[in-house]
Parts: C-alpha cells; structure tokens; sequence
C-alpha cells in the first residue's frame, strides 16, 4: 500500500481516486468491465440517460480526424426505465460511484428523469448534460443559453437527494459564466467539457462524413482547449471542476488537476486503450511520490502562474 | 476479449494491394472463432488514433494472421511492420460466423477484400465435414482474393479473370447446380455486394450469414459508434462490432 | 496550360488562385519565397500590423500539441510605418495580392492603420483581426462582441479604398452572428477562422508551458472545427468566406471549399512544408479534372447534406 | 536555404543516449556552415507535426551528420530511421559561427548534446590554422560527450568523469594557462550553462560566440516563435532560427 492519498473530493461526492470515466465513452460499464476492475476507479459516468429510450442518429456515426474524432451518435441510450431494470442490477455488485448522466429535451425531462432515478442507492451523483451538439432539439441551445442552465440546474436540484454536476459546453464564449450560472443556481460542480461542433466532408461526394452533418470532436486533438476552458473557470468562480476532453494519459490527467480539475473523466481514450484507467493508479503514485505531493488533491488548482 | 501484445512473424504480399501479417498471440488464437475480428491499435502514437479492425483470417497454434488492402494511414503503418516487433491486438472481437443449419455445402461468396475471413472459415467447415464451394469477385483480377479457397470460381468486372460481371451475378448464373442440396451461404464484401447477396437469398429462401463492415470507434460496443438497423425492429440499431459482424441476412437492413 | 480555371473571386478580390497564406504564418513574404514562387499562388496576408511596431510575448512562444500548435506570439510586428517603408518594396516585386492585416487596440487605431495603408497601390485588401487570443488590451474582447466587430468593419470601411476582410474568432457560441454583424456593416468577406483559446502545463514546473498562460491553437487538430464554423457561416449568412484552420494538404482545402469557403489560406502547414501552396496548384487542377469542374469556384459551397 | 530529400546513410550510437545520423544530400552538404543547424521533418504523418531543429554535427562530401539525443517523440522516430530510407530536411538554417576574430587558440566549451556542432567547427578551425582546446561537461559520465573533439578535458557534476563541477567551473580553473594568448570561445549547451560562461566571459572580457536554443515552430523567422532579448535594444528580440543560433555573448540576454 503507498502512502500517497489518491482520495479527492467533487464537492460532496468522495471518489478513490480522480479517474472517472466519461459519459457515452463507457456504455453502462458491462463492456468496459472486461479490461479494467471497476472497483479500482473512482467511478464511471452512464451514457446520456433520456426519459425514452432513444434510437439516435442515423450512420455514418463516427470518423476519425487529426488526433481526434467526430461522433454523432444522437444520445442513443435505452431510458432511465430499462436502465433502472436491466442496468443497476449489473452496477450493483460493484464499490464504485456510478454517476449517471441525464440528458433531455426539456427542463421537465430533466426533472422527470431525475425524480425516477435519485431514489436508487446504486448512484451516487447527477451529472447533466446540457451540452450535446449532436441532437437537434434542446442540446446545443441549452449548452449555449445561461439562463436555461440556470433553470435546469435548479429545478434538478429541487428534486435530486445526490450531488449535481453540470456539464459544459465548450462551445460557447465564455464557459465560466456557464460555470458561475450553474454554481449560483446551486450546481456542486461543473463538467468540462463536452465535445466541440466540427466537420468533416468526403471531397469525392462532396457529402458531410458524418450523418447528422456535424459532430463533437474529442481526443487529444481538443486537449489544450478542454485545458483552457478548465483553467479559466477555475481562474473565475469558485465552484468543483471535473475536468474532461482528450486525456489520453496519466500525464495528461495531471496537466488538468493542476489547472483546476478536482477530478477528471477520460473519454475517447477508453475506445483506444479500455485499461488505461487501472494503469494509471500506479503511475498517479509514482509522480506523486516524485513530486513529493502526499495527498493527490493538493494537485488541484496548484498551477504557477 | 483481451488486449494483447502480439508479435509479428511476418508480413507477406500476396496480390498486388493484399498482404498478410501474421502474429503470435496463444491468448488471441486459442479463443478465435471464424469471422470474429480483432481490433488493432497500428501505432505507439496518436497517430492514427484509433484502432483498426481486420477479421481474423486464419489461426495456426499460437499464430493468428489477418489479410488486408493497403487503403490509408493505419494499413500502411501495418505493412511496414517488422518482424520481432509487437502490436497492441484486441480481440477476438465480435461474433463471428455459425457453423450451424441445416446444410451439407457452404457456399462462400467475397467482394474484394472480403475474402478476409473466409481461410479460417473454410479450415472450421471442413472440420465439420461441410463441401465447400467458393465464389469470389473483384472489379480486376488485381481485386479478386483466391487464397485458400477450395473449388473457387471468381467474377471480375471486365472480366480480366473469370466470369465477366459481379460475383452475386456469377452465383445467380450457378446456383441451378446445388437446387436440390441443402446450403448455406456465408458472404463477405462490400455493402453493396452484401444488399444484393440479401436480395438474392431473399428470393430464394436461402439460408445465409453475412460479415459486415461499419466505421467504429471502439469496436467492443461502449461507443455506439457502429449501427445498422434491424429488419426486425424499426426502432432499433444493432452493433456490427458487438452483435455482429456477422449477421443472419434476415436479421439486418443494409444501409 | 490546363483547361481548369482556378480562378476566384472573394467579394470584389479577384485571385489568380484561392490559395493565400495566412498572417502570421509567412512574415512579410520574403523569407517564403526563397521556397515558392510567389506570383504563382493567390496571394499573402501580411502578419498582422498596428499603428506602432510590437515587441510581442516574452517568450516561450510556441510549443506543439496533438496535430497541432499553441502560439502566443503576441502580434510582434514592425508597425505599419516600418511596413511601408521597408516591406513594400520588396512586395512590390511581385504579381500576387497582398492583404494586409491590421491588428489594434481600439476602433481609432484600426481606422488610423486602414489609412495610412490604403493609398498604397502594392496592397489588394485588408484583413482586419479582430480575433487575436493573445493580446491583453482588445483582442479576445473584440472577437467576442458583436457590436464592437460590426463597429470597427463600419469605420474601417469608410476610410478605406479597398476591400475589407473581417477575420472572425472561433472562441464564441455563435460564429454567424459575427458574420452577419460584419455583413450588415458592410465587410466584403470575413476569414474564418483564427485560433482557438488554448493551454497546456509542465507537469514538473506546473507553470503553463506558454508564458502567455494561454495561447491560440492551429494546425490539422482544428480543421473538423474550423470547417463547422464555415459551413455554419455559408448556410446562415450571405457573405464571401475566406476557409482558415489546419489546412495541411490538398484534400483538405477542398473541403473547405465545398463547405463554403471562397478562397482559403495556409498557416501553420508553411512553418513545417513551406513549398505546399506552390505544389498544391497542379494537385487542384488534377482534382477538377478528375471531378469533371470547370472552374474550381464552382466548388465554393458545392456540399450535398 | 533549401528543402532536401536527404537519404539516410546510418544511424549509429555512439555513447549511452547519444546517436549520430548520417544523411547525404548534397545540396545541404555543399551549403553548411558550421554552428548552422537542419529542420527536420522526422516523419511523414502530422506525428510529430512540426520539424525538429538539429545542429549541423559534421560534413563529408555529400553527408552530412547530426547528433542527437532521443527525448521525446521526435527523436526516437529519427533513431530509427533505416539505410536507405529519405527525410524532409530543411537547411542549412541560421546563421553558424564566424570564424574571424583575433585569436590563435579556440577554445570550445560544450554542455552535454551542446558537443553536437563542434566536429564541423573543430574542423574548419583547424583548416584555418587555429588551435583547439576543449572542454566538455555533462551531468554524468553519459552525458558527457567527447566526439571528435581536440585535447579535451571533462567535468561531470558527480565527478564520475574528469573535473567534478560544471563544465565553466572547469573552465574557470584552467583559464590561467591561456592568459597571454589570443583566445576566442566558441560554447553550445543548455541555457543555465551559456548563462554561467556569458557571465565569465563578461568577467574576464573573452570574445565569444554561442549557439544557443529555442523551441521552435518554423525554423526560417516566419512565426516569431523563438526571440531572444537583444542586450543592445530592450525593445527588440532577436530571433534564434534566423538571427542566430549563434550570436556573439555581448548580442542577448538569456532568458
Ligand atoms: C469488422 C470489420 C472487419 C474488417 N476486416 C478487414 C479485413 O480483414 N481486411 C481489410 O483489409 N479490411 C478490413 N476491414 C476494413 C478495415 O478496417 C479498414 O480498411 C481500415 O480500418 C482502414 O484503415 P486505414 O487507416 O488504412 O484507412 P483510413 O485512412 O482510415 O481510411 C481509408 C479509407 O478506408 C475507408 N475505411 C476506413 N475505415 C473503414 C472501415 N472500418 N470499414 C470500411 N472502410 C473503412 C475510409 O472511409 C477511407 O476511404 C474491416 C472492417 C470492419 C469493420
Ligand atoms: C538550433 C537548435 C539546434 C539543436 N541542435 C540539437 C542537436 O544537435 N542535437 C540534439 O539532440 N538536439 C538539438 N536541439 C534540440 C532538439 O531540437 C530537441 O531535442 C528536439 O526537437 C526534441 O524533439 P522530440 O520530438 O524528440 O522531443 P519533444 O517530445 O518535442 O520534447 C521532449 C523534450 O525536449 C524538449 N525540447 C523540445 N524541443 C526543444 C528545443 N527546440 N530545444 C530544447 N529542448 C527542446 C521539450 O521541452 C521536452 O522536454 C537543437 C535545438 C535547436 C533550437
Ligand atoms: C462517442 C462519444 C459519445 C459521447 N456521448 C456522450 C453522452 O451521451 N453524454 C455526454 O454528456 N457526453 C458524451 N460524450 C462526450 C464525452 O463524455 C466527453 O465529454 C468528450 O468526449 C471529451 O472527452 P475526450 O476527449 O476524453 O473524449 C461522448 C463522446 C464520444 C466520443
Ligand atoms: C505562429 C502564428 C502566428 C499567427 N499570427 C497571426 C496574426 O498576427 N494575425 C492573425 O490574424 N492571425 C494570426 N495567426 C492565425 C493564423 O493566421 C490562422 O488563422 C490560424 O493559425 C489557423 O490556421 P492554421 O491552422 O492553418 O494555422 C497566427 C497563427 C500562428 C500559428
Ligand atoms: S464500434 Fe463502438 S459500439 Fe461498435
Ligand atoms: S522558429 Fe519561427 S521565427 Fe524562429
């Protein structure tokens, strides 16, 4: 057993460690089981939950770009019914925080589907995605729209007995006044971020790569942006930040702690190397050993300007 | 499934854009089964990024081999390995192919490349005691894959080896021969090809199992990145990489 | 000589080719042309210009991500009087358009810049960056301020002779709502985009490995979000489009041009192949006549969604 | 200044972490000058995506070497690189060091890879009648590099080879020796070590050129990615690609 602490906090949830893996990036964990323990994690974020199950979009659904890719699955997800039936019992046997992630067209899904599900032992905190790109009605514009954040944020908080994260969408000016509406509105704390809007088109054709037209970009590609929008929220309100967007390894995962990530969730990475997330317990004690940090959230917001 | 660090023991042309690697994996081979894929990760960089998926195309003792075309960046980092390197595999992926039903002859129907699976497939049959018969197509003879196929005819588009036409025409023009035997059909190619295998199976009634091809993501169902709609259910997607990517051909709508 | 036209026009900009070099990525012309023939490609942008010569960032300036770059040059850069005196005689040499960029602090330096350029003969049009994420005083806050951005295309505008270029930020919600802003005041075109606010940390140090802290991001990673915010221009607002962002080959100038762009301009590709613009001319003929297109404008917003 | 498809010749270790690469193109090997540096571009994917700068390390007809060491992305591609294989290279960049000068001894100061350039220097210089004295230290035995240099004496900081101390440290001891004699000092190596032999060089008022380093994004001044202080104008940087890499002592401040 090391000595070094990996525990860290996202305001009132208490992880194991930071490592948390992404929503739409982990299914409901079964696949991902596979490779990884994941009682060894701090816990996994569900796929976008919707109050009916949704079919999504049409393919072509993904393409891969420069050191990234494009997705536009459409929040396919098979609702919080079937999930509350034929997931939670799979989530059940295992001792890590399942954070299931809620995703709707409305601020009264949001609460419906919050209302269903808080009353289930086996989660322990809401993330809200009000920021998927790819799904035509609701989606972008809440992401976009300060006060409509503002509103789902509360109303979810009205109803939810767990802790509520609000993810961002990085496709915005300024996403700290996202995270100030969110935090004002009594949010625990914010995700960043969800993918960026991209492109891609087949010059033979000249039709868009991608089904839906447009999609999120993720991966590595996006890291240096997902890192600024960490740093300048962190930088303006005080409120948790679970920092997300092309961690592809340990090193990574710590450029986020250090500019403000109290956690982080990693994403695309786990379609590349679904292990990534075990093997980076050990490498996170070995750079704190190195750095001499004892407690790994002292990482948190520790950049030097 | 697993990920292993496969070695490389060879990489061998064997057309004029078709290569072989072969790689040694006891975990990967001991568990393969025909038209099951492996997912491979080309590089040690974010470039490309993702991973790959090749079917498995035969397995001896510790060694598994996969076929593939040269058609971008990843399959060109692939056939430039050497040997003694090591390659991150996923795998076996998928579900592969039922040797299953009511049939005495397997008949085997390629597009291009789509001869892929068909080695592994056809030693499986064999075993089992199943005839095989063979039919492959490509637009050139350049793009018509023969490699150990058993009583193969092939189909090109101009006709420069063969019968001149698609290899689902060839089949229609020879199927009279077997109308009185139980078969199967196992196809790989091409979506296009595959809609018209389907269509040909549907007016016939003919018992058949397709391996489809899709762009993924993950390859092992967490990004739902690879649908294809059931024909039994309007309002559903199946996963080629998870439920597939050999479907029953009544099973599936190609896109 | 080939049957294609690679003609174009952007607005009033009549262009040998749609190939031009983005500011900031080819200096003031002459260290490039000791690889390209200049009069061959359509045309430079000069590295931004203020009123007074810039001394830019302390460094370090530059440091590499996935598929890209940050940059926090700072808009160094010898001032416009400098400019004129000792960078236009040797621009006069050629027969290709000369775009100058004009970077400032505030409408009135904008203005003042436009007019002590426009007289000159050897300068085609000018682009006017609104959009730089490096600067403290303006900058960001231009780009993220519909009104400001319409303000300065309005004076700009009228003091100058030649056409005026509106280079967009991509760091906001909505990026065809400048366009449009830029439009109604009367811009001939924007460019699009300029880079994206980015970061990125020494895990040693914890310090941000720009010294600027943050710094604007380029090369092939942006292209899926560059080319989104070009298609979101083309089907939203009327107005010519100059394609900018991680254009490395050919192929992907081509998509830029179905997605809408007019012309398109090469940045962080001169710094690692700074013949492609020379090489990409014949590329763009052979794709016409593989195509079967006439003139390569026809190109311009030829998508099929 | 041109762009080379260069053919590589070999690559060889010569020390624990230190390799050389031997290219030939003779267009870049006609045109070098000592103390001028290469930009390679190590791959032909966007990984790494910005070329690599290299100090021009030795000419020999058509060759030319570089020597390196492998520390990031970049430099492990290049350590693999195979006779026979072709890479972009840029060159030959920046500005080199200037021969003239009053002196007959040219004494050669190196910190760790800093040893890179000084081959092809120690070579013109005797071509030109001067004298060679060197002095090359590193952090350790391995790190310390002697390459083709001339009565050479060492320092590591953990005295595990030669003089234990910094390299100016040695320096500064030995310097009495040369106190009647037209000296000029020709150093290359990390910022921290150029700092300490700027300052004693000021100190002892010795000419002196170094090559000094940059992260860089062009390599040509066209992204004003690497400015160093002008010590003469507070209000100008220099740029490391075109106005340097060498610059006299007396030209910048080090950051
Ligand atoms: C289940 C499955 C099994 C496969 N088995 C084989 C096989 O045995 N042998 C073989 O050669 N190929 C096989 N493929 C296709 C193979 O995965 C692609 O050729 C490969 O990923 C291309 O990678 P690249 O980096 O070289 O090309 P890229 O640069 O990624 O793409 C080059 C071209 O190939 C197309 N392409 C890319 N990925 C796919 C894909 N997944 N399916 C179809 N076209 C694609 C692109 O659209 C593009 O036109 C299989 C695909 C799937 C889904
Ligand atoms: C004019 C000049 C001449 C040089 N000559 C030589 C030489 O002869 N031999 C040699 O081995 N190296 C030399 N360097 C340094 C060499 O360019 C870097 O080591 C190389 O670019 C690292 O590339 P990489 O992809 O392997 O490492 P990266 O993955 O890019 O970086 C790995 C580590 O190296 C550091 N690094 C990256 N680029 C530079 C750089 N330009 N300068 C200093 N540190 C850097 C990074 O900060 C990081 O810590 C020279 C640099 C310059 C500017
Ligand atoms: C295929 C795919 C599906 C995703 N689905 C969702 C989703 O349903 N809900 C959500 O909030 N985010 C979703 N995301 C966004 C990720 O959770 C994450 O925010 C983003 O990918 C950036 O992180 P990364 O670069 O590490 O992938 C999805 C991402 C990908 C790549
Ligand atoms: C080093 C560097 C300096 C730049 N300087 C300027 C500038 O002075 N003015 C400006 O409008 N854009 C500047 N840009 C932005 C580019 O013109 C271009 O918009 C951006 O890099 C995206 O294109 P790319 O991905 O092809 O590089 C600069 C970009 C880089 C990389
Ligand atoms: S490829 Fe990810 S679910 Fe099939
Ligand atoms: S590296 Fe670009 S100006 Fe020096």
């Amino acid at each position: 057993m090391s000595a070094v602490d990996l525990s860290v906090s996202v305001g009132p949830l208490k992880l194991r460690n930071p490592i948390l893996l992404a929503s739409g990036t982990v299914g409901y964990g079964n696949e991902i089981s596979e490779f990884i323990d994941l009682n060894k994690i701090g816990g996994i974020v569900t796929k976008s939950l919707s109050l009916k199950p949704r079919k999504g979009n049409t393919p072509q659904r993904v393409i891969e770009t420069p050191s990234g890719m494009l997705n536009a699955i459409g929040l396919a997800n098979i609702g919080v019914e079937e999930f509350l039936k034929t997931k939670i019992p799979f989530l059940k046997k295992f001792d890590t925080k399942i954070i299931c992630n809620i995703a709707a067209s409305s601020v009264e899904e949001y609460v419906e589907c919050t209302k269903l599900l808080t009353d289930e032992d086996t989660i322990s905190a809401f993330e809200i995605n009000v920021s998927c790109p790819n799904v035509k009605e609701g989606g972008l514009e809440f992401g976009n729209d300060k006060k409509a954040v503002a509103k789902i944020t509360e109303e979810v908080k009205k109803v939810s007995t767990k802790p509520v994260f609000i993810k961002l969408s990085p496709n915005v000016s300024r996403i700290s006044e996202f995270a100030l509406a969110a935090k004002e509105a009594g949010a625990d704390a914010v995700s960043a971020i969800n993918t960026l809007v991209g492109t891609a088109f087949d010059i033979m054709t000249r039709k868009p790569k991608i089904k839906n037209i447009t999609g999120g970009l993720s991966g590595p590609a996006i890291k240096p942006v997902a890192l600024a929008k960490v740093l300048e929220i962190r930088r303006n309100v005080d409120i948790p930040i679970i920092g997300i967007g092309g961690i592809f390894s340990w090193q990574d995962a710590v450029e986020f702690m250090i500019a403000g990530a109290s956690a982080f969730q990693l994403g695309t990475v786990n379609f590349v190397h679904p292990n990534i997330s075990e093997t980076m317990i050990n490498d996170l004690i070995l750079y704190c050993e190195k750095m001499k940090i004892a407690s790994l959230k002292n990482l948190t917001g520790s950049f030097i300007l | 499934m697993f990920l292993a660090n496969a070695k490389v023991d060879s990489v061998t042309q064997i057309g004029t854009n078709v290569f072989l690697l072969k790689l040694q994996s006891d975990k990967i081979a001991a568990n393969a089964k025909p038209g099951q894929f492996v997912n491979i990760k080309v590089s040690n960089s974010n470039f490309p990024l993702l991973r790959r998926p090749f079917s498995i195309c035969n397995v001896e003792g510790d060694y598994f081999t996969i076929m593939f075309t040269s058609v971008g960046e990843g399959t060109l980092v692939l056939q430039k390995k050497q040997k003694g390197e090591f390659v991150d595999v996923m795998g076996s992926a998928g579900n592969g192919f039922s040797l299953d039903g009511n049939y005495e002859k397997a008949i085997i129907v390629a597009g291009g490349i789509g001869a892929a699976p068909f080695p592994f497939l056809i030693k499986e049959l064999e075993k089992i005691g199943k005839e095989i018969i063979c039919f492959s197509g490509g637009r050139t003879k350049n793009d018509c894959i023969t490699y150990e196929m058993k009583n193969v005819s092939t189909a090109t588009d101009d006709g420069s080896f063969g019968f001149k036409g698609t290899v689902v025409e060839l089949l229609s023009s020879e199927i009279a021969r077997y109308k009185n035997e139980r078969i199967k059909i196992f196809g790989c190619g091409p979506n296009a090809m595959l809609k018209s295998l389907q269509q040909f199976c549907f007016t016939r009634n003919i018992e058949a199992e397709i391996s489809t091809e899709s762009s993924m993501a993950c390859g092992f169902g967490i990004c739902q990145g690879c649908p294809v709609q059931s024909a039994t259910d309007k309002n559903k997607f199946l996963l080629v990489c998870k439920d597939g990517p050999v479907f029953n051909v009544k099973d599936i709508e190609l896109p």
